[in-house]
């Protein structure tokens, strides 16, 4: 691969300018699923090619360490804004799972939208760019440009082909995450003018500002600006109402890419900028972290165990599940890290899965509620196979995607906190509780109505298939993502 | 008058010329040449202003000067009264606003525009700012069909009259305590000192009535919904910079006294405030888009309390982008109004699909006045920020960034009438075919909204020439 | 004989304080809410006058006598519109033109 | 012997995925064919490296979880205890598969069945096999998982499922108190390895070991249906016989003892946490045996019995006496499985009835089950020179050799439940086989069935041989196990000799109890009774000491109330309400501002003028 080719931004705008394709071919529906489906493999394949550069090991030049391919441009010069992007493992790690569930995202629509079909492919490839913009930025203007851009295709996903109070669910989300993302801002900005006012170099570069040296009564303020903002897309005990109603309402898809990849964009943040902005701050601030996490962990599989919705019940399950991702970031230390970014992959399998698979039924029936359903074992055994697949592995059974990120996150944690880490371990127990009463009421038992089901279609089989040998290789074999992660943590964390 | 004096000052005659041109010609041409016309001239006006290099030109005139915030301001005005041109033409036919009038008084208001730019003394620059209130007390009302045209045309003058004569008795108690009226170097005597401070008292007052601050905002909801939506349109933008363009004439070319800070602060605290909480229920979009004028008014004098340079580059780069998301939003709205003014946001359910390109152009600037990247209004309101904090003013900062953070609803709330409610019972009435000047001019609007929010370095290159 | 420079600026303020209040005062005709502002505005021009004196300069002058003709201007337009909503209401009270509002 | 343990565990690993992915296309005497052939396969390597086993071997063929410290290979351990329950293991569930076979003949969804049974028993390798203790886990929930499947393999009747579920659920509470004790060890030492924990056990603190060797014993009485965690072994009966055969008596069962020997040399280190698992397993031993008592459901009888012999072992393992309790495990595993084999074959012949009041005179219209079945209750009683006898007898002795009151007491415990168990084994026996003969359904598969049940039987008799007490010429065991073996006291042949005399009488004892009260004619009236409305005790009894309803009383409805409570008073109703009402009390705040502009002119002029006189008036203060 030639040195100069610009394989980050390509990776950024790739879904955009395939936004224009779709434009050209707006009047076919078929052609237009075709060429979404096109260009997220495009995408898909271009990040797997990103991964030969993290095999080559060579840090790009002028690159920080760690970071193996790199872009830094002039952008506005006025305010010290570079237009730079950065990979390391763990972004490439974020930008796969990001390609990958987009492809995901793009077949589960495939014969669920009917209507206005371009806009809605176009709203999702511009989605894919924004989420890859907040993987790559490092410049932390272009990061919040990123992050807030992305709301604006969520908001319209959730709130033309959602269901129920879609409209309400749509601002809800928008709103929230907005508002968290503002005080945000002014932490950048304040840190920038504090930086400018020490060094004389006003820049919004994540590594220079690195340097900044802020009195701990104000690196609290700006951390915990940091901290609301991502903890709102976490989302982190209390700010987490939003997501149940996001999901709930939003079209399968949506709820995929929220779950697997939005969700990821805040414990990205924090690991990315909040912590090492604010090293001692975030270390004041982990017990506050912990205690919310454990809460929400529970609170999550609690709250999950009563829902009548599957939807929802997968929605509060995220929240549990993002708890172990928010509780390894906070204990900060190698294991736990390494836990953390793995368990967000696997939660965006899992979760992701789970989501297309309750569309599926939803598609099929008309109906979200566990009490429909029932008996459909017997009925649709490839569906209900995988249903169960993704149920156990969301459980965190052992040889399953799952249970590699909660292990390493808990055992990790418990060497620097036992205390949170055992709150988290009763969330252990809780999760198989909602999990296998969702197993049970409808897989097992009587039909309670009989429905017309048909089982997987190939496409949706593919889907699930892909998912699915996914999760079984993330469980029994993550090495590799495990090595990819290792030297960023290494370096995030000061361990050699 | 010299040659050069007058090559220097070309915006100001073209814009004059055309106006006289078109109400003498007026009778004889049809009203699409009419149009044709004074779009032209008014963009020739903005074009000459950035190509002709007369900055820094030795002026003999009295008053006026070519200056580099000149360069920066008749391009927006400019800008601002073409595309009003451009969205009034087909606008009027629909609702019967016959005459070239019209157009000879957007004219005259860019006239009075491009001198308030170049003014250099407080006598130019008085007249100037009356001048545009003027001609706008004349296009609000020149609907005769709508009374509440009519009415919004008395409020907005007798509000207006009252205004100018508080400002012109701040002005004349400037003087009478310094004695000049040039806005090169007013320094007051000690013994006069409190009647300059009540002078500026009162200029800030009436100031606060043209942005509509509160408490003087009460007649912008009405004015806004009464008004015509492209002369709307051209109020909150060419009328509102100009306001701005005055205040900031003021502070930055004469002393500003450390005791308006108070004011000025709990105007633009108000502003913020009450300017975003009451738009949030609004039921008529103009109204809305009036009461989130007055928040972002309410921004726009969080930047002038800095009394720094950054913030009154700031106050410029908003003002620009300020120009091309209201001309967007209410391009958009009169571009989908039909004999009847489509007011109620109601009156919008599905206009996204059904009028797509409008739609979008509407979601767009409701998304850029909202200050969601990668729009222009996105980069405007960071930099207020940045500007205030850097200022020093982090409170009313974080206050005006939570208001910002409501704010977004009501925007929302537009779009989401535009996409995604079904219509309750009968849908609204659909919207006639868009004309090509409309797009034209909602294209222009909309790149301009994109272009500054994701490469606004060329602008602020001018912004930083303007403010040498 | 010379009038002491407080004396008119203190007179100014008054007739100026006299025509804001009938403007805000006199709201049920808009006629003599014009009367006000003309009041204001003349206190303004003695103001100028009073600074030209002062400071024996003309700027202040001109500045009157550009008042003059602004009001003159403002005043034609307003009787303008007085004259046009009248028709369409019968009525010169400010408060019956409030069908906008919230 | 890389190779052996690879494919030991490949081939039900293969087996169980080829069926689960291909089983319904495939035909089925292929599919049937190949999931034996897998498991025999697995015996057939477990054999060779038992014949080439020298001593402790450690393989590693990959990695698994590895970040940074943290490292858990894919690392499997070879010592004596591992080898011979991965034979006994093979080999029982090889036997059991053939049955199954012919068990489910005239099941339609046969794919499912197989492949998880040959995943169990990959899990249950793993499990046993591993020499980490991550992977240790990944078995020790995978075998939960298959045997929860396999309990609601019957999914479409709820009853089955629940029971499933509540298996899963109950044991995971175990599993978790399990991997705290990870995450303790790995934050002490670094590492996951049994091997190295059991060697650095001394160098930690008397208090921690303790805590640790708590939380396994926890875990262990998940998986083992200890008492407090047992409620779910009775419900899991709910399953196929085979696979309460396989799993809820055999094998995955016994794990938490299997679990708590590997870990001996660890958590032996504490006498504190020595005595919690002996109290644990007597007090168990002794609840199973009271409970068997009353039962009705043949599978429940076995049921109990399970839980109340694991409690032998438990109290084995508390005694210190690894290989007693090995062993006994062992024999355990053949004559139990055997007793649910047999119990499968009645259970077909009488048309899929368990109520043993309704069978009788099984004896000889089923000869070929009842022989066997009577040598395996003749295990389960410990009636002398049986396998079960000799077992039972090496945890009876080495609890007796265990000085302090609490052995002491535990012995007297466990001499008592051996009376029980003798009694409620012949209780079974008279009841099912004895007495009047009913209608049985043979047919061809039956035969095959009961074939099964002979090396089992045999096994079960003569298991006593592995372990012979020293005045027989020592045991096998004894010398294989004898470097692990934890404080087992020596002691003299006469002792040992009284001790087998006690427990013989005792076995004998309630042999003859049995047989008065139901042997004979008495069986009528017992028979008689059992239509009439039980006793308290009898009820107390028969539902298991009201666990059940216990735990659904302080635990499960709180759970499910609250949690509607905290989603829809809490989470809806304050924290997102909460919200709601802020927004909405925005919205009201600005429409009440809005209100200012009430469209009159002279208002704003107003507004205006006061705004402007505050300004001036500021002003005129500030400078005046």
């Amino acid at each position: 691969m030639p040195t100069d080719f610009p394989i980050l931004t390509l990776l950024v705008f790739l879904p955009l300018a395939g936004v224009l394709a779709l434009f050209a071919v707006r009047k076919s529906d078929e052609l237009v699923r075709m060429g979404a489906l096109v260009v997220t493999l495009a995408e898909l394949a271009l990040s797997v090619w990103a991964c030969g550069a993290a095999g080559a090991g060579a840090g790009a030049a002028g690159a920080p360490a760690g970071f193996f391919l790199y872009q830094d441009a002039q952008w506005i010069e006025r305010f010290g804004i570079r237009y730079t992007l950065g990979m390391d493992g763990i972004s490439l790690v974020m930008v796969l799972l990001t390609s990958f569930i987009t492809v995901i995202a793009v077949g589960v629509s495939w014969r669920g939208i009917k209507e206005r079909v371009p806009l809605y492919y176009a709203l999702l490839l511009a989605m894919e760019s924004g989420i890859q913009g907040v993987f790559l930025g490092l410049d932390l203007f272009l990061f919040y440009l990123f992050w807030e851009a992305m709301l604006i295709p969520m908001f319209f996903l959730i709130g033309i082909w959602g269901h129920g109070r879609r409209v309400y669910s749509a601002v809800k989300f928008f709103l929230y995450t907005f508002f968290g993302s503002l005080l945000m801002l002014v932490a950048i900005i304040s840190l920038y003018l504090r930086h400018g006012a020490q060094t004389g170099t006003y820049t919004f570069s994540l590594f220079e500002l690195i340097h900044t040296t802020v009195p701990y009564g104000t690196a609290i303020w700006l951390f915990a600006a940091f901290l609301f903002a991502f903890a709102i897309k976490f989302p982190l005990f209390p700010l987490h109402t939003w997501l149940p109603d996001a999901h709930t309402d939003a079209p399968t898809a949506g709820s995929v890419i929220l779950a697997s990849l939005l969700l990821k964009t805040g414990a990205y943040g924090l690991i990315r900028f909040g912590f090492p902005l604010f090293p001692e701050a975030a270390r004041a601030c982990a017990p506050l972290i912990y205690t919310v996490s454990v809460i929400g962990i529970v609170w999550g599989a609690w709250i999950a165990f009563a829902q009548r919705d599957m939807k929802r019940l997968v929605a509060y399950s995220s929240v549990s599940h993002m708890g172990f991702v928010a509780l390894g970031i906070a204990a900060w230390s190698p294991v736990a890290l390494s836990g953390a970014v793995i368990q967000m992959v696997n939660h965006g399998v899992t979760t992701g899965a789970l989501f297309a698979l309750v569309g599926m039924l939803d598609e099929r029936t008309h109906s979200r509620e566990i009490a429909t359903y029932g008996g459909i074992w017997g009925k649709v055994p490839a569906l209900s196979f995988f249903f169960l697949l993704f149920c156990m592995a969301s459980a965190g059974v052992p040889g399953l995607n799952n249970f590699v990120g909660e292990f390493i996150v808990l055992m990790g944690t418990f060497k620097v906190a036992p205390g949170a880490a055992a709150g988290a371990f009763v969330g252990v127990v809780l999760t198989l509780i909602y999990t296998v009463r969702l197993v049970q009421e409808v897989l097992f038992g009587k039909e309670k109505k009989p429905l017309e089901l048909a089982d997987l279609s190939v496409r949706e089989g593919g889907v699930l298939a892909v998912l699915g040998v996914a999760a079984i290789y993330l469980g029994v074999h993550p090495a590799p993502v495990l090595d990819i992660i290792k030297v960023p943590i290494a370096l995030l964390t000061g361990v050699k | 008058m010299s040659v050069t004096d007058a090559l220097a000052i070309m915006p100001i005659l073209i814009a004059a010329g055309a106006a006289l041109l078109v109400l003498l010609a007026g009778p004889f041409l049809q009203a699409r040449s009419i149009s044709w016309i004074a779009v032209v001239a008014a963009a020739a006006a903005g074009v000459w202003a950035v190509v002709y290099p007369a900055v820094g030109a030795t002026v003999t005139l009295p008053g006026l000067a070519f200056t580099g915030l000149s360069q920066f301001l008749i391009p927006v005005f400019s800008a601002a009264a073409t595309l009003t041109l451009l969205l009034s033409h087909d606008y009027n036919q629909r609702r019967g606003i016959k005459g070239e009038e019209f157009q000879a008084t957007v004219l005259f208001t860019l006239f009075a525009l491009c001198v308030l730019a170049c003014a250099t003394n407080l006598l130019i620059l008085f007249l100037a700012i009356e001048s545009v209130s003027f001609a706008f007390y004349i296009l609000v009302s020149l609907d005769l069909e709508r009374e509440e045209s009519g009415e919004a045309g008395l409020k907005y003058l007798l509000m207006g009259a009252v205004a100018a004569a508080i400002v012109a008795f701040g002005i004349s108690l400037i003087f009478a305590g310094t004695g000049t009226l040039a806005l090169t170097g007013a320094f007051a005597p000690e013994a006069t000192r409190p009647i300059v401070s009540a002078g500026w008292g009162l200029v800030v007052i009436g100031i606060a009535f043209k942005l509509s601050l509160v408490p003087a905002h009460l007649w912008t909801p009405d004015v806004y919904q009464g008004a015509p939506a492209p002369v709307a349109a051209f109020l909150s933008t060419g009328s509102k910079v100009a306001a701005a363009a005055f205040f900031l004439l003021l502070l930055a070319f004469s002393r500003p006294l450390a005791e308006i800070h108070l004011p000025l602060y709990l105007l633009s605290l108000g502003s913020m405030v009450i300017g975003n909480l009451a738009a949030l229920l609004q039921k008529n979009i103009k109204r809305m888009l009036a009461y989130s004028s007055i928040a972002h008014m309410g921004y726009l004098a969080l930047a002038l309390l800095t009394g720094s340079r950054e913030g009154y580059s700031a106050v410029l780069l908003y003002g620009a982008i300020y120009t091309a998301m209201n001309l967007a939003a209410f391009g958009a709205i009169a571009s989908l109004s039909g004999a009847e003014e489509r007011g109620e946001l109601t009156a919008y359910t599905g206009l996204g699909h059904t009028a797509p390109f409008r739609g979008a152009i509407l979601a767009l600037a409701m998304l850029a006045l909202a200050g969601i990247p990668p729009t222009a209004g996105f980069l405007g309101k960071f930099y207020i920020f940045y500007a205030a904090i850097r200022g020093g003013e982090t409170t009313l900062a974080i206050i005006g960034i939570v208001t910002a953070a409501i704010s977004a609803y009501f925007y929302l709330k537009v779009v989401v009438q535009l996409y995604m409610r079904e219509p309750e019972g009968a849908a609204p009435a659909a919207p006639h075919q868009g004309t090509p000047a409309e797009s034209l001019a909602l294209t222009c609007a909309a790149v301009a909204i994109l272009f500054i929010g994701i490469y606004p370095s060329p602008i602020l290159r001018v912004l930083d020439a303007a403010l040498r | 004989m010379i009038i002491p420079f407080y004396h008119v600026l203190i007179l100014a303020s008054l007739l100026f304080g006299m025509g804001l209040a009938c403007v805000v005062a006199w709201r049920t005709n808009v006629i003599m809410m014009l009367i006000g502002i003309e009041i204001m505005l003349n206190s303004v021009m003695l103001t100028f006058v009073e600074g030209s004196a002062r400071w024996g300069i003309a700027d202040g002058q001109l500045f009157a006598l550009m008042l003059i003709a602004l009001t003159s201007a403002e005043v034609s337009l307003a009787l303008a519109m007085v004259v046009y909503l009248h028709r369409r209401k019968q009525s010169v009270n400010t408060d019956d033109y409030g069908s906008m509002n919230g | 012997m890389t190779l052996y343990l690879a494919l030991m565990l490949l081939f039900p690993l293969l087996g169980g995925t080829v069926s689960a992915l291909a089983g319904r296309k495939l035909p089925r005497r292929l599919v049937e064919a190949g999931v034996c052939a897998a498991v025999w396969a697995s015996f057939v390597c477990a054999v060779l490296a038992a014949a080439s086993y020298r001593g402790p071997v450690s393989v590693e063929f990959g990695r698994w979880l590895s970040a940074f410290d943290l490292q858990a290979p894919i690392h499997l351990y070879l010592d004596p205890l591992s080898l011979s329950l991965s034979v006994m293991i093979c080999f029982v569930c090889g036997l059991i598969h053939v049955y199954s076979v012919y068990y489910m003949a005239d099941q339609a969804d046969y794919a499912r069945f197989f492949a998880l049974l040959n995943l169990f028993v990959f899990a249950m390798l793993t499990l046993i096999l591993a020499e980490n203790l991550p992977l240790l886990y990944l078995g020790w929930e995978g075998v939960g998982l298959c045997s929860y499947l396999l309990v609601g393999f019957w999914y479409t009747d709820s009853n089955n499922a629940t029971a499933g579920r509540k298996a899963f659920i109950t044991t995971r509470i175990g599993d978790t108190a399990l991997l705290v004790g990870i995450a303790w060890l790995f934050q002490l030492f670094g590492t996951f390895s049994i091997p190295q924990i059991n060697g650095m056990g001394f160098l930690l603190p008397h208090g921690i070991v303790t805590a640790i060797g708590i939380l396994f014993l926890v875990g262990a009485m998940g998986k083992s249906a200890q008492v407090p965690l047992m409620v779910w072994l009775p419900d899991a009966m709910a399953g196929p016989t085979p696979v309460s055969a396989m799993i809820h008596a055999a094998t995955m069962v016994t794990a938490g003892v299997y679990l708590l020997s590997r870990m001996f040399p660890f958590i032996g280190g504490s006498a504190v946490t020595c005595a919690a698992i002996a109290i644990t397993g007597g007090i168990t031993a002794f609840y199973g045996a009271t409970c068997a008592l009353a039962q009705r459901d043949l599978k429940k009888v076995l049921a109990f019995s399970t839980i109340s012999q694991i409690g032998y072992m438990m109290l084995g393992v508390g005694a210190g006496a690894i290989t007693a309790a090995t062993f006994h495990l062992l024999v355990h595993a053949f004559f139990k499985a055997l007793l649910f084999l047999g119990a499968g074959c009645v259970i077909t012949a009488m048309h899929h009835e368990q109520d043993i009041y309704k069978m009788g005179g099984l004896k000889d219209r089923l000869p070929l089950t009842f022989w066997p079945f009577l040598a395996g209750a003749a295990c389960l009683a410990g009636i002398p020179l049986t396998g079960g006898f000799f077992s039972k007898d090496s945890i009876l002795a080495a609890v007796f050799l265990k000085e302090g009151t609490l052995y002491t007491s535990l012995y007297l415990l466990a001499l008592l439940t051996a009376l029980l168990t003798s009694y409620y084994s012949f209780r079974l026996i008279y009841l099912v086989f004895f007495g009047s003969q009913v209608h049985v359904h043979t047919h061809g598969e039956l035969k095959v069935m009961q074939w099964v049940l002979v090396p089992l039987a045999l096994l079960g008799l003569f298991g006593g041989v592995l372990d012979l007490p020293g005045y027989l010429g020592g045991g096998f065991l004894d010398s294989f196990f004898g470097h692990q073996a934890g404080g087992e006291v020596g002691h003299s042949a006469a002792q040992e000799v009284a001790l087998q005399g006690v427990a013989a009488t005792l076995a004998i004892f309630g042999l003859l109890a049995a047989h008065w009260r139901y042997g004979g004619k008495s069986r009528v009236d017992r028979v008689r009774e059992s239509s009439t409305r039980p006793s308290p005790l009898y009820a107390f009894l028969l539902n298991g000491w009201y666990f059940d309803r216990l735990y659904h009383a302080i635990l499960i409805r709180p759970y499910e109330y609250l949690s509607g409570i905290l989603w829809e008073k809490v989470d809806e109703g304050v924290i997102d309400d909460s919200l709601d009402g802020m927004s909405s009390g925005l919205g009201i705040t600005g429409r009440w501002l809005g209100r200012w502009s009430t469209g009159k002119v002279s208002l704003y002029i107003l507004s205006f003028a006061a705004g402007g006189a505050v300004v001036l008036g500021y002003l005129a203060w500030l400078t005046l």
